[in-house]
């Protein structure tokens, strides 16, 4: 993996808020920031409804964000306007949906969902073109030219999500948002996408924000990894950091509550539960460095107990 | 409709009389009556007024008629019988000045009595631009002394042509010697009005019939048009000549669907029910069944503004090849006559002989397709075309598509190179588009306000409103000027006048008579002494009885 | 088991199988060849669709089946009831050319010569009677039926109308199946104004939602608030009554509850995760309604259609029955139906075949929409 | 233990109109009383369909269970009429279903729902009902259970509708609790409270547990013994520890090392190739043999019967045969498997399913 | 949620205006006069009727007239039953109207949602066929058809029924019949469709494994979730059967608004026609947003107050 130090993508203090009644908010994302570099896979987990999904669409622009700022290659993506910029930049940036059922159009055949991209961006010169493309993009998920025929609900979940990717790779994008690409599949299949999603970064260069709330899985597949409870990032660092030393108690409490396939090991388990009011409640916490590439949201108070915490390690 | 007498059907014990007419009732006049004498009754739409200014239609008059006593009131034959008048109206000799006098035993059924005044009052409402009688000057203007100049606005409406001599004499001055102005006395806008009731009732006159009093045969109850569509009519006790009404009560429902009238006789709830042409099949050969012809007549507008139109020939030939005789009897199959001619059969009678007018005339423009064929080709000749296409604005009666398709059919049938593209529109663009001579041929109707030819030969002059035709013939123009004018004093010459002027318009085929409209009606047979009234009112139930 | 029996060679592994089975080999087909694929395979719906089909083709050959034209009147053979050759003995059809009449009197006699004035009003030669009941003298304790044979009065032995004929003689066969040709094309109108201006309109509404969605709706509100009436009327000013006033007044308001329909639908699936992936690859406004909204609301769309066509067919009845309509001698089947009601209780068979007729319309139409529905949803494939 | 449950060679199909789905083709296991069998098994395998025929809830049509019996306190539940099925479903056999998204009416109060099998079961009163149902969500860890028996579903998490259907399931304390993926779209740390719940509950009750998943952690941390399914048969079942230290059939390895683990290295996990078995028509032999790498000649020919590997644990595949070549599990799950030696099961090739 | 429904009802006044500016407009080029006996009056005549009535007024100052009038609740007069004040006229025709349309809704609606539930549970039973002919002849024959054969057969051959007027609940039977079988067939249509998809989802499941019985299953968990689709059409029925229905009015001589209407449109009769017209779009868009709320009531998830759409 060619993990490069220059920035694709940055993020800062962004915020998204619904209004879901006339005096009602829901703050799904409370400003966070973050960097993703080129080349990397940057995992994002946190809990069922802590906004993560809502992170990844606003990058993408689904949601015009509240505040804050994304900037892909130095360009601010929210800023733009005009429609010529905006498919470029949809070019640019891809999306793999968390339900890979729900993001296929139902009526429409492989070879379509496909090519859409495609059409939009008037990418085929021919008919001939455009089909070859649809089923080089097959087998380069490792679907083949059959399939192209056949309509979403033919497919196993798998192979509905192999084709999410290949309609995203179609566009030939350079970073590519991966909602929860996994948790909807079977466990077989999962690493069979998550293989995929591999190998296509290590021959095309992609660089991925992965979202999953399965720590096992991202651990896996990312180079850092951030954690988000409540709207809020609370921790950010390498994913190998993360494991060996989880500072945030919601990490803690995360990491232990994934079930591993060992009999032995769930029999002894011991859960951590977090508690947010074990929290300092004195000042607002903030995104502070505590190693390196260790970011940590914490008060001052909490700052110098994790710096302790990781000098007794 | 509650309290029903009529039972099923009477077949078997009721006489057997052959002649099944309008008027049988009164040529027994006094018959014996007998059981309750209720008559259940329907009628196709509600009463738009009671208001005897404003009344305009066959409605309307139809039950002002009933409950309301004019000066006289149209009887047997339609000839006019003394109402609230006493006797025989005096007339001076230039037929200018009419003097009436007025029974004194009349009352409104509040108990007022009914004096001259009422009559005055009335007229003078009629007249009125204020009260926005449409009728009112539609009878009255040109006939009494002042009357178009005060619905005009020029004059006050005092100076009308009728004063109360005394509470019961009355004198009536005309504008002309209008020889029919008797039967117009008749006529629902004619009716007195008690001045005190209606001022006192100010905007709610009318309304229901809880703001009217009567003077007539009977009294009217339950009305309510704006929430009830039925109503009764019970025995007005304070009528002057009410020993001579026999019915105690009138029941009316509004059914406007034949179909729902004919399921209602059936079952006996009701003792009349009008027929349209699909049920006379059915009930042609029943004793129920019964038509009655009236004096209104159809036939086709040619407009002489279109350049074939204007030829002669092409005109006759279109109103020769219309087989009438096949329309009346099975399109129609009502009782309607076939019309040869502008003006209806059993309707004014010449002033000398008692001849009828159509007895006189004969018939002028008959069905002979053979002569329409010859004409039709002399006409083509004439214009130096080979085919011709016409517009025709179809009619607004309940078999007017048929009628329609049935006369397309025929003419193109018959005059070969004749297309005919029928426009069958609402009636109010009908009307619209007659006024604005929009039109080829249109199927058009009359009926008549007045007995009297001119009420059918007027409007074919030149300068009439109605003229929508532009037909414009100066003999014709010349014989109605004459007849309405120089004439009026010397009725016989003036009756072959209008003699004269139909000869005229029909050898011109100015218009095309189709047929005479007869109504057809299932009637229980134990009614008897209606009276059929050619204008106005159609019926008069007031010597009217039941006989079980 | 006997492990003796197994076969020791077949103990080694196997050999990889380059075609998987699961690999079924399918023709190169767009979604609405394979709709159209589909739809094939469904009985049901070749069905209505044959019926249709059939009505259509009736509604062109139909009218030339006899020498009688549309408009060929004859009032000698006015109102003859329906004989058809071979079916005249078969009683309970009643396509013998008679007429039929059932009378209760007190006496046998009184209910036959009750029959006699209905139909004659003088001799019985031409009628048969069946007693059902002999009175005792009371009140309808007799019922008679009586059968007048028609044809055979005129003089017409050799002829044969099959749907009778109506009040001007005209052959009601040749009508009906000509009134079938401007109802379907009617029906067609309709559906096609429904499809066009309504599901575009709804489709708008829903999917740009807020404030255009909030206008569009108020629009068809006051669309539907003014009366039709008025506007038809209105219309006959400017045009000549026809096809082409009815086509402008069913544009008028017939697609508002399409674009009902629609917008609910779009309203509901313009959140899906599909839509957002469309617009994720860039596509424009109108692609994702034409290319994924609209697909997906096909089924309600053509429920509604399903409501749309009679109201349609009826709608132009009350049109000509207006006046704004067809015009005389122009037939469809609603006026057909409209003229027949009237004659419902003497002359049933004016109204009867055109009822017959639209009945089968619908009901093809109706199957031919659920197979369709079906046919458009790849799900159902199989 | 004693069995409360026996489940003897069980066929089900469905009638679509492509032809016959046999969704489940003879499945034979036995569940005893107060113990947790995980059915495992990819999707489609038939896990929901077979433990849905367990309460007869089966859509039918399509659905009709072809052969093979159901034994519950001495009846055959296969063959009970629905009315007598309406007293069992929710008193003794409890389902707890695959998404808690949908599997809540929408449009009714979830204090309504819960209390619902009560009135009907437990013959309470409404009042009763109702204070039982709020105790049961305060059971299952839902706060101000009070109030929020008053609300819709779709005011709640999915975490916390996830409670709500467990709650419904143990109302009325079942005798089976039937639980289909209950866990599946919940995060880890909702998921680990649920999963404890249920256990306590289990403890409490002394109830039995079918427990579907296809997530073998979760397996590992419930279940006493192990089914896994694949195409309509149990192709293994066994006590969790054999199942996750020896396994004998190569689908459980393919299972087993599609899991990461947290301090896996670089190499790529091992996916299963392919996708399952179109059961509209089941291969001939082995229908796990088209993606299974390690497959013999015969799988495509015959099926293979049940070998018996210990009392408890069972596996349907040739490898167990006596002829065939000696296969080693993939190195993933050779890892997984060195806790093996703890258990001391024995390695046994011999001895088919008596 | 009292809020929205002010807000909506803000819209309301609104689109009534509009309806009414419109109305105004359009009528006052339909061609022909209010005045009955035109074709005999003459154009002098006529010119002082109009102005009588101030129909010689420009158009635009007739219609700052009607507006004036209408905020204070005054309707005008008829002209084709003179000098009725319209808003009496409207107050006692249409709860006749209203009062059949509400009969037939509920009725065909009941038996249609009956039907519908049926054949939804014995889907493909001949009960599901028998049900779909009879949807399919509710709406291809027009309901003066049924009327016309009701009459005939229940009035006049068997003489159970009155056959016209309304003077009792004995009158109003045979037209609600009538009226109800199309309201019948569209409901059958969309619940069995509704509730074949509603029965077939996860949570029917659900009260099946709770032990609930077939009865319970359909009422108390499918209807409900079958209803919205239902709610959506039959709205807008329910107001053309509730403001009357010119031909079974006619037929069965009921005095009603529909009839009323037809005939005043024909007449140029403008008050009437624009007094019909606002009750019409008024309770058009009431019904719109009672259905709006009815949503929300039926399905908890559809959000009132719903912020962006
Ligand atoms: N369009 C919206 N309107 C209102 N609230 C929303 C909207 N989208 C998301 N939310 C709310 O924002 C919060 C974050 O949602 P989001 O979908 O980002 O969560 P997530 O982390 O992706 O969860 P999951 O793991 O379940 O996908 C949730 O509370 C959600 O209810
Ligand atoms: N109603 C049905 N009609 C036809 N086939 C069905 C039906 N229900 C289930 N099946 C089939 O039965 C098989 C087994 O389905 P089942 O739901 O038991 O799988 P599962 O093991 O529970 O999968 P998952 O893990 O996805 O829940 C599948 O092939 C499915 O297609
Ligand atoms: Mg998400
Ligand atoms: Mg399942």
């Amino acid at each position: 993996m060619t993990v490069t130090q220059e920035k694709l993508l940055e993020v800062s203090n962004l915020k998204q808020y619904f209004k879901t009644g006339r005096h009602s908010v829901v703050k799904a994302i409370d400003g966070i920031s973050f960097d993703i570099y080129k080349g990397e896979t940057f995992g994002l987990v946190g809990e069922s409804g802590c906004g993560k999904s809502t992170t990844g669409r606003t990058i993408i622009r689904l949601y015009d964000a509240t505040d804050g700022n994304v900037k892909f290659k130095g360009e601010d993506v929210h800023g733009k306007k005009n429609s010529q910029d905006l498919k470029k930049f949809n070019q640019k940036m891809q999306m793999i949906f968390q339900d890979p059922y729900a993001s296929l159009n139902p009526r429409m055949t492989v070879m379509d969902i496909i090519a859409e991209g495609l059409d939009v961006h008037g990418l085929s010169k021919s008919p001939q073109a455009r089909k070859q493309r649809v089923e080089e993009l097959l087998e380069r998920v490792g679907l083949n030219k059959e399939h192209a025929n056949r309509y979403p609900h033919e497919f196993s979940g798998g192979q509905r999500q192999r084709i999410g990717i290949a309609r995203a790779l179609a566009v030939d994008p350079e970073f590519i948002i991966a909602d929860e690409p996994i948790s909807a599949l079977d466990v077989s299949i999962q690493a069979q996408v998550v293989n995929l999603l591999k190998e296509l970064q290590k021959d095309h260069g992609l660089t991925y924000l992965f979202i999953a709330h399965d720590l096992s899985m991202v651990k896996y597949i990312s180079d850092r990894i951030g954690v988000m409870y409540f709207g809020k990032l609370v921790e950010l660092t390498d994913s190998d950091e993360l494991y060996k030393n989880p500072l945030h108690p919601y990490t803690k409490s995360l990491l232990s509550a994934i079930p591993l396939p060992d009999p032995d090991y769930e029999r002894n388990r011991q859960r951590v539960e977090y508690d947010p009011s074990q929290h300092d409640t004195s000042e607002e916490p903030e995104f502070r460095e505590i190693t390196p590439g260790h970011w940590v949201s914490c008060t001052t108070k909490e700052f110098e107990a994790y710096k302790q915490e990781l000098n007794k390690n | 409709s509650g309290g029903s007498s009529s039972e099923g059907d009477s077949s078997g014990e009721d006489t057997g009389s052959t002649e099944e007419g309008t008027d049988e009732g009164t040529s027994e006049e006094g018959g014996e009556a007998s059981g309750e004498q209720v008559l259940n009754l329907l009628d196709t739409s509600q009463i738009p007024t009671m208001d005897s200014s404003l009344a305009t239609d066959a409605v309307a008059f139809q039950y002002l008629g009933s409950t309301m006593e004019g000066l006289y009131r149209l009887g047997e034959n339609a000839e006019p019988v003394p109402g609230i008048a006493e006797g025989e109206p005096e007339v001076s000799e230039d037929g200018l000045t009419w003097n009436i006098k007025l029974r004194e035993d009349a009352v409104w059924s509040n108990g007022d009595p009914v004096t001259a005044h009422d009559f005055v009052f009335a007229w003078r409402r009629a007249i009125d631009p204020d009260t926005g009688s449409e009728y009112g000057p539609f009878m009255m203007n040109d006939v009494l002394k002042n009357a178009t100049a005060i619905n005009n606005g020029e004059k006050d409406v005092e100076e009308l042509g009728v004063e109360a001599v005394s509470d019961y004499e009355l004198k009536i001055t005309l504008e002309k010697a209008v020889p029919y102005f008797h039967s117009l006395l008749t006529f629902g806008t004619y009716l007195p009005l008690n001045e005190d009731f209606v001022t006192e009732q100010g905007d709610d006159y009318a309304l229901t019939s809880d703001n009217l009093i009567y003077n007539g045969p009977f009294t009217l109850e339950d009305w309510d048009p704006k929430a009830n569509e039925s109503w009764t009519m019970k025995k007005n006790p304070d009528y002057w000549d009410a020993e001579t009404v026999q019915l105690e009560e009138i029941n009316v429902d509004v059914v406007k669907e034949t179909s729902t009238a004919v399921n209602l006789y059936e079952t006996g709830e009701t003792d009349r029910a009008s027929l349209t042409a699909e049920f006379v099949e059915q009930y042609a050969g029943t004793e129920d069944y019964r038509t009655m012809p009236e004096p209104t007549l159809f036939y086709l507008k040619m407009n002489q503004a279109n350049e074939y139109l204007k030829n002669q020939n092409i005109r006759k030939a279109i109103a020769m090849a219309i087989n009438k005789q096949d329309m009346v009897d099975v399109i129609l199959a009502n009782g309607s006559i076939v019309a040869n001619g502008a003006v209806p059969v059993d309707f004014t009678t010449h002033p000398e002989s008692g001849e009828d007018f159509r007895d006189i005339n004969g018939d002028l423009l008959t069905t002979d397709k053979e002569k329409a064929k010859e004409l039709w080709q002399k006409g083509l000749d004439e214009l130096g075309v080979d085919s011709i296409e016409l517009g025709y604005l179809g009619g607004d009666t309940e078999t007017a598509t048929e009628m329609d398709a049935y006369i397309k059919n025929q003419l193109e049938d018959t005059l070969e190179g004749l297309t005919v593209n029928i426009s069958s529109v609402p009636f109010e663009e009908r009307l619209a588009r007659d006024e604005a001579s929009d039109y080829d041929i249109q199927n058009s109707g009359w009926g008549p306000d007045y007995l009297d030819p001119s009420t059918w030969l007027n409007m074919w002059t030149s300068d009439s409103p109605y003229m929508t035709m532009n037909y414009n013939n100066e003999e014709y123009d010349k014989l109605i000027k004459e007849a309405n004018n120089e004439l009026l004093t010397d009725l016989p010459a003036r009756y072959d006048n209008f003699l004269e002027a139909e000869k005229v318009l029909m050898d011109d085929a100015a218009i095309a008579p189709l047929y005479q409209r007869s109504r057809a009606y299932l009637w229980r047979p134990s009614v008897k002494g209606v009276i059929f009234q050619p204008m106005g009112a159609d019926f008069s139930y007031k010597w009217a009885y039941i006989e079980e | 088991m006997d492990k003796e029996k197994l076969n020791k060679d077949l103990f080694v592994p196997a050999k990889p199988d380059e075609n998987e089975s699961e690999q079924i080999q399918r023709p190169n087909l767009t979604y609405w060849q394979d709709a159209w694929r589909r739809l094939k395979t469904n009985k049901g719906a070749i069905f209505g669709l044959v019926v249709i089909v059939l009505i259509g083709i009736m509604s062109i050959i139909g009218p030339h089946f006899n020498e009688d034209g549309v408009d060929d009147q004859d009032l000698g053979l006015s109102k003859l009831p329906p004989r058809v050759q071979g079916l005249e003995s078969i009683q309970w059809l009643r396509l013998d050319g008679t007429k039929t009449e059932t009378y209760e009197a007190a006496s046998v006699e009184a209910a036959k010569e009750r029959i006699r004035q209905r139909f004659t009003q003088t001799d019985d030669e031409f009628i048969t009677y069946d007693v059902k009941r002999e009175g005792d003298g009371s009140k309808d304790s007799a019922k008679v039926a009586g059968f007048y044979h028609v044809y055979e009065a005129k003089g017409l032995q050799d002829e044969y109308f099959w749907f009778g004929t109506d009040t001007l003689g005209r052959d009601l066969f040749t009508r009906t199946w000509y009134g079938t040709r401007i109802s379907l094309l009617i029906a067609f109108v309709a559906a096609a104004i429904d499809m066009l201006i309504g599901v575009a309109y709804g489709g708008i509404s829903g999917y740009f939602g807020g404030r255009t969605d909030n206008v569009m709706q108020r629009i068809i509100e006051i669309l539907v608030g003014i009366p039709n009436l008025v506007v038809v009327i209105l219309m006959i000013m400017i045009l000549d009554p026809g096809i082409i006033a009815i086509i402008i007044a069913l544009t008028i308001t017939g697609w508002t509850g399409m674009a009902r329909i629609v917008r609910g639908q779009v309203l509901k699936l313009k959140g899906q995760e599909f839509v957002l992936a469309s617009r994720t690859l860039g596509s424009s406004h109108p692609r994702i309604l034409s290319k994924h909204l609209i697909p997906n609301t096909l089924g309600m769309i053509i429920v509604n259609t399903m409501f749309t066509i009679p109201n349609a067919i009826f709608f132009e009845a009350f049109l000509s029955f207006i006046g704004l309509g067809l015009q005389p001698p122009d037939a469809s089947l609603g006026t057909l139906i409209n003229d027949g009601f009237k004659a419902l209780q003497i002359n049933p068979h004016i109204m009867i075949f055109p009822a017959i007729v639209i009945s089968l319309i619908m009901i093809g139409f109706n199957i031919l929409a659920d197979g369709l529905r079906d046919a458009l949803d790849p799900k159902m494939r199989e | 233990m004693d069995k409360i449950l026996e489940v003897n060679d069980l066929h089900i199909s469905f009638d679509t109109y492509g032809g016959e789905v046999k969704a489940v083709r003879g499945v034979t296991f036995d569940l005893k009383k107060g113990e947790t069998l995980a059915i495992v098994g990819e999707s489609g395998s038939g896990k929901s369909v077979t433990t849905r025929a367990l309460a007869r809830l089966i859509p039918s049509p399509p659905g009709r269970i072809k052969q093979g019996e159901i034994l519950f306190d001495g009846k055959d539940l296969a063959k009970l009429k629905e009315k007598e099925m309406q007293q069992i479903r929710g008193k003794d056999i409890s389902t707890i279903f695959q998404d808690p998204m949908t599997s809540l009416n929408p449009t009714m109060k979830i204090g309504n729902q819960i209390m619902e099998g009560l009135i009907k079961h437990q013959k309470m009163s409404r009042a009763q009902a109702k204070s039982r149902a709020i105790e049961l969500l305060e059971l299952v860890g839902l706060p101000n259970p009070t109030e929020r028996i008053n609300q819709y579903p779709h005011q709640f998490s999915g975490g916390q509708r996830q409670r709500v259907v467990i709650a419904i399931a143990l109302a009325c304390n079942p005798k089976i609790l039937i639980a289909d993926e209950p866990t599946t779209a919940l995060d880890v740390t909702i998921q680990a409270q649920i999963l404890e719940l249920m256990k306590d509950i289990q403890k409490k009750t002394e109830s039995s547990i079918i427990f579907i998943t296809h997530d073998l952690g979760v397996v590992a941390n419930v279940a006493d013994r192990v089914a896994v399914m694949y195409a309509g048969k149990i192709v293994e079942i066994g006590t969790v520890d054999e199942i996750f230290y020896n396994p004998k059939h190569p689908y459980t390895w393919g299972l087993l090392g599609s899991m990461p683990t947290l301090d896996n290295t670089e190499d790529s996990l091992i996916a299963i190739p392919g996708s399952p078995p179109d059961m509209l028509k089941p291969p001939k032999g082995d229908a796990f043999a088209p993606r299974n790498e390690y497959a013999l000649e015969i799988d495509k020919e015959m099926e293979p019967p049940m070998f018996k590997v210990s009392d408890t644990h069972y596996a349907a595949t040739w490898l167990l045969h006596e002829y065939a070549p000696d296969i080693e599990p993939p190195e993933a799950v050779k890892r997984r498997m060195k806790g093996f030696a703890k258990t001391g099961a024995g390695n046994s090739k011999e001895g088919e399913r008596p | 949620m009292v809020r929205y429904i002010l807000q909506r009802l803000g819209y309301m006044l609104l689109t009534l205006f509009l309806i009414a500016t419109f109305s105004f407009f359009l009528m006052k080029m339909l061609p022909g006069s209010p005045m009955k006996a035109e074709q005999k009056l003459s154009e002098a005549q006529l010119e002082i009727l109009y102005e009588k009535y101030n129909l010689d007024d420009p158009v635009p100052v007739q219609y700052i007239n009607y507006l004036g009038n209408l905020a204070q609740g005054d309707l005008g007069v008829s002209f084709q039953m003179n000098n009725q004040p319209v808003t009496a006229l409207l107050a006692s025709r249409i709860p006749v109207s209203a009062h059949l349309g509400f009969q037939a809704m509920i009725l065909g609606t009941i038996l249609g949602m009956l039907l519908g539930l049926v054949a939804a549970v014995r889907n493909n039973s001949w009960i599901d066929y028998t049900s779909n002919v009879i949807s399919v002849i509710g709406i291809s024959i027009p309901s003066f058809i049924f009327a016309g054969l009701l009459q005939y057969f229940v009035g006049v051959k068997l003489g159970l029924l009155p056959i016209a007027f309304w003077e009792g609940f004995q009158h109003t039977i045979m037209p609600t019949i009538a009226l109800a079988i199309f309201p019948l067939a569209i409901a059958a249509r969309f619940l069995r469709t509704e509730m074949i998809e509603v029965l077939g989802s996860d949570y029917i499941v659900t009260a099946r494994a709770k032990g609930v019985t077939k009865g319970g299953i359909m009422f108390k968990h499918g209807l409900r979730n079958a209803l919205i689709p239902l709610v959506t059409v039959m709205g807008p029925m329910a107001v053309s059967l509730m403001t009357g229905t010119l031909v079974i009015e006619q037929i069965f001589s009921i005095p009603g608004i529909g009839e009323q209407f037809v005939t005043s449109v024909t007449t140029n009769d403008f008050p009437v026609i624009m007094g019909t017209t606002l009750f019409f779009a008024f309770f058009f868009i009431l019904i719109i947003l009672v259905i709006d709320i009815l949503y929300g009531i039926i399905d908890p998830r559809i959000r009132l107050a719903g912020g962006k759409d």
